[in-house]
């Protein structure tokens, strides 16, 4: 199990390296240079050269490259061109608005999502099957901000039952949570349909399997057979999926924080491309793939302890 | 002939279902009133008329003006040849790329599979959205941007099935019955590999074209998208949502065309994959 | 008395292209404490009969006539859910052929083991007791560690003999083996009879076995019956079936066997001919298409004729029938 | 070994690399060796067979052969060439002389080829387009008694007979002098392995042609071979021709293989020899001869001592202590 583990994060430490290069090469070696871009287009050419001396734009490309490099795993990101403050600082200031953002969703749509997909299994090609599978695919296919502004318009403006702006005040729960129901319907919504949709397939596949033959001719109840032999393998690729999700979850959250003007890392890259503020926006996009990559480990890694299978065919 | 007698066969199985209906309607509708945009549009799409801001919905303008006085039923219908032209356009180049990349990887030596399962897996680690704003930043807000950004997030999703599925088949029988006649690489990877494994992939293409259309309307709704005035579904909900409080039908505007596209194209590639390819049932 | 007795038993499948007809008028018994073979080749609904007889048929399924009684009193093709899991497990218990699929893959061994004896009131301690005592008459070695792994640590040989121990553990009445050697090599095969062939004298419960290899069901029954197209052409005790077979059909498979013969042939038997369509059964015998013997009266349903006592074969033609596979 | 033997391999190896880096710094071995030295020859117009269980290597034997799994030592020569090191481009010709067909009937077919392209395929591999191929695809569909309107099935639509004499047909299709056959009656009912041998043998006689057979079914080796092999984990435990192995065995292996085979006779009553025990893993090969684990009649040299290859009879052993009695597996005693 260790031997696993130790594995599966050797292989995210070089999923997150390769993207660094490759992060590296969009910002750096496509045309455009940064510092002239940074400070517009009334900067002097001294004013311009010693910002690229400052920034390390006027050594060869492989000395930024590796000068990047180590930096970053120092945890040194870089400072901000205009403020002077740490680049991590920043990105971090902002990464709990969308953890809280993005773990919310993740709750409601799991509590919904599962029961949801076993009712299906369960009622196979049933009325009640049927249309939960309808609404799965629907809410799949809506983009997440058409969703967050729709749910802007309604409960906000035409209905004003929920808060349109902002996290809520500091300190006070009950309006922060009431700041995160819109949004994280917004980012969670879609995620109800794919994990009810998956958990009904692989519970279909599962019941169909030998195994689960096995066990009914021993006479095992269905009970049994439904909620602790199949539904354990059943789960597996939900967390593979959600693992995955993720990814799209940080995606949503973007347009959920601009929409609902919530604070967070999305918003925080949007304000910063704006004004071409590169170090913020590197930053990010390293802190979220750190976080993705993680988080890709960590679901890994679940899924060995629960499927000794997985276990084996790593080592 | 029998190829128009083949197809209205797909067609008439389709209709039969209720979701299949309902989608392959919304599709035909969406896609007739984006070829005809230029007749049935009243007003140029992007003639302003300053007098007219702000008007709701009615029989001169069936869904209102916007804050310049633009026709958004106009604006919409335009909107929708640069929409499904973009999902068209897009999805191809990605089908073709992750197709070869895919078989490359699945048939190819060892590290050279390596090597492009870490640039897949490495452009996957990127949050989609945040990818597509550092690149447009770099590139600029065009059209040829958003090719590019869906480019690079859907070519790994199809090269990955398809190298799976290659080296399922790589050690199959009947391809090692024809690498024992002497059949060289060119003709196991076109006769024996790649109609075996492009099915599935151009059912799955179908149902990814909503999340095309998706995300040329969040690039434009962001202003990272087509540059204004081009019209956009996602630029007329940037416009909306910027007078949200008062003026509420040009998001509605907006996002309506958006919604009812992606259903209609995610309910009939679902019918399709649930008629012709039931295996990939579930998968997402 | 008799453990299973089958009468009559008709399955349809309901299928795209019309009504199936799996099994035709299965008659056939398991007597108590004895071993049954069935035998016959792909398609002849050997597998349809176990599915059956275990209330587990697939959905599109459906006994059209006849009664399954097991043990003289309940008739399994009426048994509804609960009274039917009753029996599952606990009075007739099954050993399937893919000893790969078989375990619950992500549950250990021993937690499978377990559950099946839910039913009793055992303690946890006790119910693992009785499973290393079990994997011991298995002769699985170190039972007492074994008991934590999970199947994918076990070999197939392994795993074969985990399903028969877990299979007798309740000291069924009736044990179902569906081809339980097939995917076993040779000399794991016999090893597996042999065991299959002490536990059941240890037990004492009958068993009935399905397989398509002629020298098992030769070695391992008492009695057997030899199915061919959804049909039982003929059934006995193994001696009259082996030596005295009169069924065209159970005389041609016989000589086919390549195992009766010990010095090199010039020219293989063969049965020529196809099964015929299950969806559109041919009038009177279903072999008819495929037998030399054949003649107008094979057009009408030939009946279960009484070879020797408990030897029957449904053929109109049982006299002529002992010409045909001579010559092998 | 006579030179004139159509094919003749010698002491081949093939390895295959398993586990990766981790694995091999933790001192586990990186290869483990599938076939391990094997060496025998088939004459023109004789069949020989490799039986074994499952693991036993007999597959990559034959894969190697065909040049489908790369040897790591070792010699195999056809038609007087050596194959190992041929580069790669240089292996269609040898191709055309040396034909192989697989397990699976129907999976060894190409799932959306017509049976018409299927046995096109061969001259179409070949450059040999120019043939009149439908003339070709009827050739061969009556040469293995298919009838004509097969041309048009796809293999789904087969049955496994009908599927496997379609592979017949794409292996002899090129007049080959040799054919590789793996598991030729796998998955098939006894009525139709009849069928299936029959056309083998018929298709060697009329053509000329030499075969290969691998299979774990000794029925069919007795019925189709003329020499046969034995393979235990990699290596030959006994070669030699195939009557004199059936009814006097000189390995144990071999005799408990033989015994294991239950035979349709319910009055038979069966000398067995019981194997205990497990093949043993690959990656950790016994010491000395390494069936001892396994055999009933092992002393202390041979669980240290590897047993020379010697020849008792007109067979090539590799035992320390040879049976040297008819095997006599069951006697029929009437009751």
């Amino acid at each position: 199990m260790l031997r696993y583990a130790l594995k599966r994060l050797g292989l995210g430490i070089i999923i997150v390296s390769v993207a660094m290069m490759m992060l590296f090469a969009m910002v750096y070696v496509i045309p455009g240079d940064p510092a002239s871009v940074a400070l517009g287009p009334r900067a002097t050419q001294e004013m311009v050269e010693s910002l690229r001396a400052r920034m390390g734009l006027d050594q060869p490309i492989w000395i930024q490259f590796a000068r990047f490099y180590m930096s970053a795993f120092r945890g040194d990101l870089g400072t901000e061109v205009l403020s002077g403050r740490p680049v991590l600082t920043v990105v971090l200031e902002q990464l709990p608005f969308t953890l809280t953002l993005i773990a919310g969703a993740i709750s409601w749509s799991v509590l919904l999502g599962i029961p949801l997909g076993c009712i299906a299994a369960v009622k196979r090609g049933g009325f009640v099957d049927r249309v939960i599978g309808v609404l799965s695919v629907a809410v799949i296919a809506v983009p997440s901000f058409v969703i967050a502004i729709y749910s802007l318009l309604i409960f906000a403006v035409a209905l004003q039952w929920l808060p349109a702006i902002g996290a809520g005040e500091p300190g006070n729960v009950i309006s922060q949570l009431r700041h995160l129901i819109l949004p994280s319907l917004a980012v969670g919504l879609g995620w109800v349909g794919y994990i009810a949709r998956i958990v009904r397939a692989s519970m279909l596949e599962t019941l169909e399997a030998s195994h689960i033959r096995t066990a009914r001719a021993f006479g095992l109840t269905d009970r049994r057979i439904t909620y602790s032999y199949a539904l354990r393998i059943a789960v597996l690729p939900t967390i593979t999926l959600l693992g995955v999700g993720i990814g799209h979850m940080l995606s949503s959250s973007v347009f959920a924080e601009i929409v609902f003007a919530r604070p967070g890392i999305g918003k925080l890259v949007y304000e910063a491309i704006s004004v071409r503020n590169y170090p913020i926006v590197t930053g990010a996009v390293l802190v979220t793939t750190v976080f993705f990559v993680v988080v890709n480990v960590i679901a890994d890694i679940v899924i060995g302890a629960l499927d000794p299978r997985v276990r084996a065919s790593f080592d | 002939m029998l190829r128009l007698a083949k197809i209205w066969r797909i067609v008439r199985r389709i209709v039969r279902e209720p979701l299949g209906a309902l989608g392959l309607g919304l599709v035909v509708l969406v896609v007739l009133s984006a070829l005809f945009a230029d007749v049935l549009a009243s007003y140029p799409p992007t003639k302003l008329s300053p007098a007219d801001r702000f008007a709701p919905a009615s029989f001169q303008h069936l869904l209102g003006t916007d804050h310049i006085g633009r026709d958004l039923f106009s604006r919409v219908l335009y909107g929708g040849r640069i929409a499904l032209s973009i999902a068209l356009g897009a999805t191809g180049a990605s089908l073709v790329i992750g197709i070869m990349l895919g078989l490359i990887a699945g048939y190819g030596p060892r590290w050279l599979d390596n090597i492009l399962l870490l640039v897949f897996d490495a452009l996957k680690s990127f949050p989609t959205v945040i990818l597509a704003l550092t690149l447009v930043t770099i590139t600029g807000p065009s059209l040829m941007s958003v090719v590019l950004v869906v480019v690079l997030v859907s070519v790994p999703g199809y090269a990955r099935i398809i190298r799976t599925q290659t080296l399922v088949l790589k050690s199959a029988e009947h391809v090692m019955a024809a690498r024992s006649m002497g059949a060289g690489s060119a003709r196991i990877l076109t006769v024996h590999i790649l109609p075996n494994v492009i099915g599935p992939i151009l059912i799955l293409a179908s149902m990814d074209i909503p999340v095309v259309v998706a995300i040329e309307a969040g690039l434009s709704f962001l202003g990272m998208g087509v540059r204004p005035p081009t019209p956009s579904w996602g630029s007329i909900l940037n416009d909306g949502f910027a007078n949200i409080r008062d003026s509420y039908w040009i998001v509605v505007a907006g996002g309506l065309p958006i919604i009812l596209t992606t259903l209609g194209f995610t309910f009939l590639g679902e019918t399709l994959r649930d008629l012709f390819d039931p295996r990939l049932k579930g998968r997402v | 008395m008799t453990v299973l007795d089958i009468r009559d038993l008709s399955v349809d499948f309901a299928t795209e292209s019309g009504a199936l007809q799996a099994l035709r008028k299965v008659s056939m018994s398991v007597p108590e404490n004895r071993i049954v073979g069935v035998v016959g080749e792909s398609g002849c609904g050997k597998s349809t009969l176990i599915n059956a007889i275990l209330g587990l048929l697939a959905d599109n399924g459906e006994v059209t006539s006849g009664e399954i009684l097991f043990e003289g009193t309940h008739d399994l093709t009426t048994l509804a859910g609960t009274a039917m899991r009753d029996l599952r497990g606990q009075k007739i218990a099954t050993v399937f052929q893919d000893p790969m699929g078989a375990l619950n893959p992500v549950l250990s061994v021993g937690r499978q083991m377990r559950d099946i004896q839910y039913r009793s009131n055992l303690s946890r301690r006790e119910k693992d007791a009785r499973s290393i005592e079990m994997l011991r008459k298995v002769r699985i070695p170190d039972a007492e560690q074994r008991l934590v792994q999970f199947p994918h640590e076990f070999s197939g040989g392994m795993k074969q003999r985990i399903a028969i121990a877990m299979a007798l553990m309740m000291e069924p009445s009736l044990l179902i083996a569906d081809e339980p050697t097939t995917a076993l090599d040779a000399t794991l095969e016999v090893t597996i009879i042999e065991l299959l062939k002490e536990l059941q004298q240890q037990i004492g419960c009958s068993v009935l076995f399905i397989s398509h290899h002629l020298g098992v069901i030769a070695e391992l029954c008492d009695e057997m019956i030899v199915m061919y197209a959804g049909e039982v052409v003929e059934s006995g005790t193994t001696r009259d079936v082996f030596h005295n077979a009169r069924h065209p059909y159970t005389r041609k498979l016989l000589a086919c066997d390549p195992a009766r013969l010990t010095h090199r042939a010039r020219r293989l038997p063969t049965i020529p001919g196809t099964l015929p369509d299950l969806r559109n059964r041919p009038e009177g015998c279903v072999f008819q298409a495929r037998c030399e013997l054949a003649d107008a009266t094979c057009s009408r349903m030939p009946p279960d004729e009484e070879i020797a006592p408990g030897h029957l074969a449904r053929c109109w033609h049982t006299e002529a029938s002992v010409m045909i596979g001579a010559g092998a | 070994m006579s030179d004139d033997a159509l094919l003749s391999v010698a002491d081949l190896h093939v390895h295959f690399r398993v586990g990766g880096l981790m694995s091999t710094l933790a001192g586990q071995p990186s290869h483990i060796e599938a076939v391990a030295g094997v060496s025998f020859a088939i004459e023109r117009g004789r069949t020989f067979a490799l039986v074994g269980e499952s693991g036993s290597g007999k597959t990559t034997l034959a894969r190697a052969v065909n040049g489908l799994q790369p040897a790591s030592a070792g010699s195999i020569r056809f038609e007087g060439r050596e194959l190992i090191g041929v580069p790669k481009d240089e292996w269609k010709p040898i191709r055309r002389r040396m034909s192989m067909m697989f397990q699976d009937p129907v999976g060894s077919l190409s799932p959306r080829l017509s049976v018409r392209s299927l046995l096109a395929e061969p001259f179409v591999i070949h450059g040999l387009s120019r043939r009149d191929l439908n003339a070709e695809v009827m050739r061969l569909l009556a040469l293995v008694g298919l009838p004509s309107e097969f041309a048009d099935r796809y293999p789904h639509q087969l049955s496994g007979g009908q599927a496997r004499r379609v592979g017949v047909a794409r292996a002899v299709a090129l007049d080959p002098v040799l054919i590789i056959a793996d598991e030729p009656t796998a998955g098939l009912d006894v009525s139709v392995q009849g069928e299936v041998l029959n056309l083998l043998n018929d298709l060697r006689d009329r053509m000329g042609l030499s075969m290969l057979i691998i299979t774990h079914n000794l029925h069919v080796v007795r019925q189709i071979a003329d020499r046969m092999a034995v393979m235990y984990l990699g290596r030959f435990v006994e070669e030699g021709e195939t009557e004199p192995i059936f009814t006097k065995p000189h390995h144990p292996y071999t005799a408990a293989l033989l015994s294991a085979n239950p035979e349709p006779d319910p009055d038979k009553v069966h000398n067995r020899i019981a194997l205990p025990a497990e093949v043993p893993s690959l990656l950790d090969r016994p010491s000395g001869c390494e069936f001892h684990t396994r055999c009933p009649f092992a002393r202390d040299i041979c669980a240290t001592v590897v047993p020379p290859s010697t020849m008792v009879g007109a067979s090539r052993i590799t035992c320390h202590f040879p049976l040297n009695t008819e095997l006599r597996l069951a006697t029929s005693e009437s009751i």
